[in-house]
């Protein structure tokens, strides 16, 4: 065994026995995990000293009677099982509670966030994977080449940096280029293009931010993953059968190395959502992360329990995802 | 007409940290079309060097000179293109261990069929898959799928599919069963006779060679020491080393082979007793059933071989034996008294009864010394007495001398024998009355063999010591063990004294076996 | 980082030979107020809003009974044009004047005053933002479609301050419940200069000029209101060019603007003050004893003391960079008639700060710390936000300051929820506050009443101070029924002195408004008041209304078309990028090898 | 015998730290790991502390780098180069101390899930796998939240939500051990529990362990640099992270005050960079599977 040059893919698993089988108890794995993350958002939250009404109500005046309204219009007056009880009713109708400091529903103050992380993420993850992908691909391939050290020495230095220093950075260096903040200009005329235009202009900088902290870790699985099967016999196999460099590099190294890589692209993804929150907040990019920074200032404790099981939950599900992905991608483990 | 291949004072060197190292100096070989040159040495002599280097598929740290000359043409200048253009479709290679050489996430009939549409040939996958007798269908298959026969013939297909005329086959049948590997080997020189193929053949068994060959040359150190007609080269071999890798195959039934005085074979009383042993795993997709009903009982200073081809739960038995797993049903007696449960008498017990494993390099912890070692059983429990002289004394019978002078070694500086040797002198150190052995020779090479199993033999002889050796080689039960037990699939098929067992067995499985095994007199 | 600076450069080689472009690109832009907004917006319901932005967008949508003057802040007319009051001071009669018309062109009445501030006496979620305007009201009737008769219970001082939106009855008549109620319909209808166009929760709130104003419409066609998550942003962005206007500066992004051009900065008084709570004795109503404030600090001298050895001056200078007012009552500068100037200024005085205390019974530990008569030592905890870097900074002078004086502090920085339980339950013995002032200054000065002490131990009061004397009651009661101004004015600056004197909270200043517009799309603000107000954050919505363009600099600004360019730009660049990526992996592949 | 066993050990040293030295990337990490290192324990020593009081500031707001103070001034006057260098201290501690918690977790937790099968091991690998899937920085920012300012609670916060990879490859590499034939010899020798995990596994595991604390820290001080940007850090002490939470609240963008912005941050990319590449030296000097191609 060796030690994971920053991450490793999850090891192979053997044939199954049977797929369904297999789906079912991972999915039942995720649903006890998601239970997991449920229970600490409770029982974490409620941690914190004092009483939630009193903070309700400082600096107006109330008296006895009207605290106890209060708590008892927000259960806090009721066994702790109970209340747990009614939090967990209450996610599985979507209701989070409400945010002390915005008064509304968290449930709808996530729901209207979480496009734009979706966006924000989804984009750089996208570019972010293929370049990392393909200069580990080619830094593998050429392993020791001016070309892989100056990768890997870029992609270490990119790994090393806090994503919201290199926010400021970029944005204090770029000037005027780019909008400093936002997600897209209040005067933007609303066809389409122009907003989608908008759009993309304000999130070159928050893309750009995430994407030079986070490829690096898909470089470096990519490389280390190809290393591992440079030296495999099947592909001394592929050049005895008189197959090109490239020929043995893409049909035969590429596709074995990249399976476990696949994966990992998915179990960072959560990675990358927890990166947006600093990368949101400099860029005051509407997101769920900036919302669990704003969240975080009070601290509004309801709003952030809701990003936390929102954050912890969406990871966990995308890890049911990757490792549903790796039974389809990974005929060892797809067969019987 | 110049020969199908031709090696010319084939030396290679690897570039390393500390400079040049010679693998193979100055060999000169020659094959002619329809003919099969057997390649024979043990580990690291060189042989699969030479067969990397007939298609340059050798390392970049690899420096080659000399002539290898395929069909008169010279490998070793080709063009890059050119020699890609060779590869395959004038020479192919079956690879040692298909488990590795085929490609795990693709299916192997595009494996096979890869070559084809790379050089243009006219093959059939369908055909190809016929010719070594696998079910067209199973060009459907990724290789986890498929057993190790069948890869190593997925392995034979592909290498015929671009009609080479020349084949390289690197240890073809290492690692699969005595009854796959004639199988395979059977296939191999049907191919030959049949397509007039030159097959160059290389493995450490001579037995193999000595029944696919015409030719044999035997290589160590780099060099060839001796070659000729292969039954010349095998019946009276002029080198040392030949003799001592022919002497390390034993013929079941040769009494030149049987290291046992019949006058050791005496009656003793029931040292070790397994009583219908059975046990069972918990593994994926249910309940195997590994052992199912075993009835088996050592003698002391008795050797009894327990054979059996892999996965027959041979290797199960002796962990039940020694405790390190609890029986299903059934138990184990030693001495008349049913196997201690709890930690501290399993201790006690495991005085008694030792074990030797297969691979010697991995039975020693590589960061501790010889000393370590062996004193290890010691501290564990705490033998009253001088520590030093205690290991010295183990060392000293497991014929380590002096043995001062190897308690600072690490198992790295040793050679396989002497590492096996310190793994049997740290159980000796114990005292124990039985050895469990579990292929103690297989992982060594040919020459040292002998040595490991006549300081068996020895210990016997001095120290009463009984031993239970777990193979599935029938010639090494034949030269060493007063009894031999066979298992198949769980159950002990048969068991009785040697003679008795091997030159007249009563199960259909043994007889199987038997005829299976390759043999060095034709 | 190679890549990225690479493509840096090129985005910003392209995006100079862009920017010429980009007015030219954008002809028919309505001209446009954008203005940063930093806080949150708790609700477009006027009544529910609290937070101070929410109140600042629903003065733009509805007027209020009465208005207060640009320049001095006076009652002038809002809905209701002119009032007389009974002799008894109990009844109030408004006139609602013929013409004024909602933005849908309905006329506003009387009937929509007696509707709001009924719903909100009858309906409990109505009250939640203004309610205590209207608590001690007997009745509101609306005797014809101009006029409003308002009966109070008893005498009532801010009956010309009545901070409620008046809403149009034949919108909200429908609404149902008031609680669930969002506004956010658009166009909304308004009585104020604009009309709610468009809402994006955390991005951006629109308004347009509403045509049918009464004062006539605003001098420009669109509002937006954009958030920023910190000031910070929202200063680059007004650097930019991305915003005309930006409040709630820093002292050093204030400064950081400064002498940029296109860029005009508004230094204004502000009404808001720090303060930093001596725990005097944190009580209950009744007078039990709560929390575990330092008993040393129920003596005056002490707290006297304290005051005397902290350089308030030396505290505005660094940590609100020069950009504050000394205080001294709660009362800020720019409400002058209420404003407090005392007949003999505290000087910042630690040698007799250390005389006072050793004359009281204070003398020095030989570890330099005074113990009092009970034996303990004066080792204080100091509260403050981990969120503020104005409690912070200030503590640290504190800290040392006090230091000179033989008094060790311990400043504890903790969140804003953890700081308001420990506020409430008077689990302090220094803690940093402030609040926000009102032109009418009942509700500052009732702060500090023995009546806004808490219920019990378990509840919480508005007072932070715990503060009760009893000469500060009685000239508080007077003052609330004094409706002369100038005798107010008096008694009101008599308690503020007592407080001065007694030393509850020592007012530490009182900051400034720090604003900054872009000058070359915006040509002037009404300011309030007039001279040294402020843009935003005004009793009313002169600022916005009054602004006024520069001829012709409807697109001035580059932002939003340099843009479309950049962003065109980035997709060019991103596709040629991939495609010499793709071009060059071919090139290097087809380099053959073993 | 001990002679020789710690005469072997040193010799093992050597040629491990002579093979270590060979990677020149790494050596230049341990070198400037080193300097930094004697750097923040010198500052006490070299400096005045008194300059981190704001009361005592000495420059004026903002200063840009002059021949007095060589990094500028922050937004309170005070030193930016003084900031930095104690900075280094707090984001070292918290980096090194959490990274000791995490790994020690890690470390019980894997080989206990390796060793002892069952109930146990199944059980300990679920709560192992939940806290690797659970985003750390996530859980770390609302433990840091419930729980009171300070550095104990920040130390606490990282090393109780990072230590499951730890674990991970613990148990990787703890179970890949036992799977050795010497095991089994270990244990038909009479080896116990104790015997098996302290004479075969923890000597194989640690070097492993070595390796991966390396790689820790560097995780530990970017997420202490995040946790106190995003001001759950002790307010009382300046950390690196500290300081760009101030530059972010203070305007150092809008002010292009890059003298403010660029020592914390390059301290953190400095110093993790080292980790990270000490981390991958020692991984190729330990770990043979990556030594160079044969």
């Amino acid at each position: 065994m060796t030690a994971p040059p920053l991450v490793r893919p999850s090891p192979r698993r053997g044939g199954g026995s049977g797929l369904l089988r297999h789906v079912a108890g991972k999915v039942g794995g995720a649903l006890v995990s998601l239970a997991a993350v449920v229970v600490l958002g409770f029982f974490l939250f409620r941690l914190i000293p004092g009483d939630p009404t009193v903070t309700m109500t400082r600096g107006r005046q109330v008296d006895e009677a009207q605290i106890a309204e209060l708590r008892a219009l927000h259960g806090y007056d009721r066994p702790i099982v109970e209340q747990f009880g009614k939090y967990v009713g209450g996610l599985l109708h979507g209701d989070m509670g409400t945010s002390l400091f915005y008064r509304r529903t968290v449930a709808e103050l996530i729901g209207e966030r979480v496009g734009p992380t979706l966006l924000l993420v989804g984009t750089s993850t996208l570019i972010a994977v293929t370049l990392g992908l393909w200069l580990g691909i080619r830094g593998a391939w050429r392993r020791d080449s001016p070309f892989d050290r100056a990768s890997t020495g870029v992609a270490l230095v990119g790994w090393a940096m806090p994503a919201f220093w290199l926010g400021m950075l970029l944005s204090m260096v770029t000037g005027n280029l780019f909008p400093s903040g936002g997600m897209r200009f209040s005067s933007t005329p609303p066809d389409f293009w122009s907003q989608a235009l908008d759009v993309a202009h304000h999130m070159v900088l928050p893309c750009l931010t995430l994407i030079a902290v986070v490829y690096a870790q898909y470089q470096l699985v990519m490389r280390s993953s190809l290393l591992e099967e440079m030296n495999a016999d099947y592909l001394t196999t592929a050049r005895a059968k008189g197959l090109r460099d490239d020929q043995v590099r893409r049909r035969h190294a590429v596709p074995n190395a990249l399976l476990p890589t696949v994966t990992l692209v998915f179990l960072h993804i959560g990675l990358v959502v927890t990166g947006a929150i600093t990368v949101e907040t400099v860029f005051s990019w509407p997101g769920l992360g900036l919302l669990t920074y704003e969240a975080l200032a009070g601290p509004d404790l309801p709003l952030l329990q809701g990003t936390f099981v929102v954050l912890a939950g969406s990871v966990i599900v995308m890890n049911v995802l990757a490792d549903l992905l790796y039974q389809v991608l990974d005929p060892r483990v797809r067969a019987s | 007409m110049s020969p199908l291949l031709e090696l010319r004072g084939l030396g290679v060197h690897y570039r390393t940290d500390r400079g040049e190292v010679a693998a193979v100096r100055d060999v000169d070989l020659t094959l002619e079309a329809g003919q099969t040159l057997g390649l024979a040495g043990e580990s690291g002599c060189g042989k699969s060097t030479v067969a990397m280097s007939v298609l340059r598929l050798l390392p970049k740290s690899a420096r080659v000179e000399g002539e290898i000359l395929l069909d008169g043409e010279d490998v070793t200048t080709m063009s890059w293109g050119r020699l890609r253009a060779v590869r395959w479709a004038q020479a192919s290679v079956v690879f040692q261990g298909a488990m590795h050489a085929l490609n795990p996430v693709r299916r192997v009939g595009d494996q096979i069929a890869e070559p084809i549409r790379l050089h243009g040939g006219k093959a059939k996958v369908s055909d190809l898959l016929d010719q070594v007798e696998l079910p067209a269908a199973k060009a459907r298959s990724y290789p986890h799928e498929l057993s190790g026969g069948q890869k190593q013939r997925i392995m034979i297909a592909m290498a015929l599919a671009c009609d080479p005329r020349l084949v390289i086959a690197d240890e073809p049948t290492t690692a699969l069963d005595v009854i796959v590997q004639a199988q395979v080997l059977g296939v191999l020189s049907r191919l030959v006779a049949e397509q007039g193929i030159g097959l160059v053949m290389i493995s450490h068994d001579l037995s193999v060679l000595a029944s696919t060959c015409d030719r044999l040359a035997v290589m160590r150190h780099g060099g060839i020491v001796e070659e000729g007609p292969a039954r010349e080269v095998i019946a009276s071999p002029t080198h040392p080393h030949t003799r001592a890798l022919a002497a390390a195959f034993p013929v079941v039934g040769d009494p030149a082979f049987r290291q046992v005085e019949p006058d050791e074979v005496r009656e003793s009383s029931p040292l070790l007793r397994a009583e219908a042993l059975s046990v069972d795993y918990r593994g994926r997709g249910g309940v195997v059933h590994a052992v199912k009903g075993v009835d088996l009982e050592i003698g002391s200073g008795e050797i009894v071989a327990l054979v059996g081809e892999s996965g027959s739960g041979k290797t199960t038995t002796a962990r039940t034996l020694l405790g390190l797993r609890a029986p299903t049903s059934g138990r184990v007696l030693f001495e008349g008294e049913e196997l201690p449960r709890s930690a501290k008498g399993l201790r006690e017990y495991r005085r008694q009864v030792q074990l030797v494993l297969q691979d010697p390099t991995s039975a020693l912890n590589p960061r501790h010394s010889v000393y370590e070692s062996v004193a290890e059983g010691l501290r564990i429990h705490k033998v009253p007495g001088d520590e030093a002289a205690l290991v010295a004394d183990a060392l000293a019978k497991a014929e380590l001398r002096p043995p001062e002078s190897f308690f600072p070694v690490l198992p790295h500086e040793l050679s396989g024998g002497q590492r096996q040797r310190v793994v049997i002198a740290g159980a000796l150190a114990l005292g124990p009355r039985l050895l469990v052995a579990d292929e103690p020779v297989a992982s060594l090479d040919a020459s040292v063999r002998g040595e490991i199993l006549a300081l068996l033999l020895g210990l016997r002889r001095e120290l009463g010591l009984a031993a239970l050796i777990i193979t599935h080689d029938l010639g090494l039960a034949w030269s060493i063990a007063d009894r031999v037990a066979v298992m198949h699939e769980g159950v002990l098929v048969e068991q009785g004294a040697v003679d008795q067992v091997l030159l007249d067995p009563r199960h259909e499985y043994t007889r199987r076996l038997l005829a299976a095994v390759p043999s060095t007199t034709p | 980082m190679g890549i990225l600076r690479r493509l840096g450069s090129v985005v910003g080689a392209v995006g100079l030979v862009a920017s010429p472009l980009a007015p030219a690109a954008q002809a028919q832009q309505p001209v446009t107020l954008r203005v940063a907004i930093i806080q949150q917006v708790d609700s477009l319901n006027p009544f529910l809003a609290t937070y101070q932005a929410s109140t600042e967008v629903g003065r733009l949508m509805y007027d209020y009974l009465t208005a207060y003057d640009a320049k001095d802040q006076r009652p002038v007319e809002g809905v209701a044009k002119s009032w007389e009051k009974s002799a008894d001071n109990l009844t109030w009669t408004f006139t609602v004047p013929d013409g004024k018309k909602w933005s849908d062109g309905q006329p506003i009445t009387a009937k929509d005053v007696g509707f709001t501030y009924n719903l909100m006496m009858t309906d409990k979620d109505a009250a939640t933002a203004n309610g205590s305007f209207v608590a001690n009201f007997e009745s509101v009737t609306v005797p014809d479609d101009r006029t409003v008769v308002i009966k109070t219970k008893v005498p009532q001082a801010s009956m010309l301050a009545l901070d409620v939106p008046i809403v149009p009855e034949h919108v909200w008549k429908g609404v149902g419940k008031i609680a669930d109620y969002k506004n956010d319909v658009t166009p909304s209808v308004s009585s104020g200069p604009f009309v709610l166009s468009e809402y994006r929760a955390n991005e951006f709130i629109k308004f347009k000029a509403n045509k049918e104003y009464w004062r006539g419409a605003p001098k420009y066609d669109e509002l937006h209101f954009i958030y920023y998550k910190t000031v910070d942003a929202a200063v680059q962005a007004l650097d930019k060019g991305e915003l005309d206007l930006v409040n709630r500066m820093g002292p050093a992004q204030f400064d950081s603007l400064k002498g940029k051009s296109g860029i005009t900065l508004n230094k204004a008084q502000g009404r808001r003050f720090n303060e930093l709570v001596l725990n005097s004795g944190a009580a209950t109503k009744t007078g039990e004893p709560i929390g575990d404030g330092h008993p040393a600090l129920k003596d005056v001298k002490v707290r006297q003391a304290i005051a005397k050895a902290i350089d308030q001056d030396a505290i505005i200078a660094r940590v609100n960079g020069g950009y504050a007012e000394r205080g001294t009552g709660p009362i800020p500068p720019v409400f002058p008639d209420y404003h407090l100037t005392p007949e003999k200024v505290r000087p910042f005085d630690p040698a007799a700060a250390n005389t006072e205390l050793d004359q009281a019974g204070y003398p020095k530990g030989s570890d330099g710390i005074r113990v009092g008569a009970d034996g303990k030592p004066l080792k204080l905890r100091l509260v403050g936000h981990t969120s503020r870097a104005y409690d912070e900074q200030a503590g640290e002078y504190i800290k040392s300051s006090l230091a000179d004086i033989g008094i060790a502090v311990d400043v504890q920085l903790v969140a804003d929820t953890l700081l308001d339980e420990q506020g409430v339950a008077g689990k302090f013995d220094l803690i940093f506050s402030g609040w926000g002032t009102n032109p009418d200054p009942d509700f500052i000065l009732s702060l500090h009443t023995c009546d806004s002490r808490p219920e019990s131990p378990t509840t919480s009061g508005t007072t932070d101070t715990f503060f009760c004397d009893k000469t500060y009651d009685e000239l508080y009661a007077k003052q609330g029924a004094e409706l002369d101004p100038a005798k107010r004015s008096a008694l009101v600056k008599q308690m503020q002195q007592r407080f001065y004197d007694e030393v509850p909270a020592i007012i530490l200043g009182h900051d400034n408004s720090l604003e900054a517009y872009r000058n070359d799309t915006f040509a002037s603000f009404t300011i309030q008041p007039d001279p040294g107000g402020v843009i935003m954050a005004q009793n009313g919505m002169w600022g916005y209304y009054g602004a006024v363009p520069v001829a012709a600099a409807g697109a001035a600004s580059s932002g939003p078309s340099g843009l479309l360019i950049a962003g065109i730009v980035v997709v060019v660049l991103l596709v040629v990028g991939g495609v010499l990526l793709l071009a060059r992996r071919r090139g290097a592949t087809a380099g053959d090898r073993e | 015998m001990t002679s020789i066993v710690w005469q072997r050990r040193r010799a093992a040293v050597g040629s491990t730290w002579r093979e270590f030295t060979r990677n020149r990337g790494g050596l230049a990490g341990l070198v400037v790991l080193g300097v930094v290192v004697v750097l923040a324990l010198l500052a006490p020593l070299v400096t005045d502390a008194s300059g981190l009081d704001v009361t005592k500031a000495a420059g004026q707001r903002w200063q840009s780098p002059s021949a007095e103070f060589w990094f500028g001034t922050d937004h309170t006057g005070r030193s930016v180069l003084l900031l930095t260098w104690w900075g280094s201290r707090i984001s070292l501690l918290i980096g090194l101390t959490a990274t000791v918690l995490s790994v020690a977790i890690g470390t019980l937790v894997g080989v206990t899930a390796a060793h002892f099968g069952g109930w146990l091991s199944a059980g300990l690998m679920w709560v192992t796998n939940f806290f690797l899937v659970l985003p750390s920085l996530v859980l770390a920012i609302a433990l840091s939240t419930v729980l009171p300012r300070g550095i104990g609670t920040i130390v606490l916060a990282i090393g109780v939500t990072s230590w499951a990879s730890t674990a991970r490859l613990v148990r990787a590499q703890t179970l890949s051990v036992e799977a050795r034939p010497f095991i089994e010899r270990a244990k038909v020798l009479g080896g116990g529990h104790v015997h098996v995990i302290g004479r075969h596994v923890l000597p194989a595991v640690l070097p492993l362990v070595f390796v991966n604390t390396t790689l820790t820290v560097a995780n530990a001080i970017v997420a202490e640099a995040t946790l106190s940007f995003l001001g759950l850090g002790d307010p009382s002490m300046v950390s690196w992270g500290s300081m760009l939470r101030a530059a972010n609240l203070h305007g150092a963008v809008s002010q292009r005050a890059w003298w403010f912005l660029l020592p914390p941050g390059l301290g953190v990319v400095v110093i993790v960079l080292a980790f990270t590449l000490v981390g991958r030296a020692l991984e190729t000097v330990l770990n043979p599977r990556l030594r160079g191609d044969r």
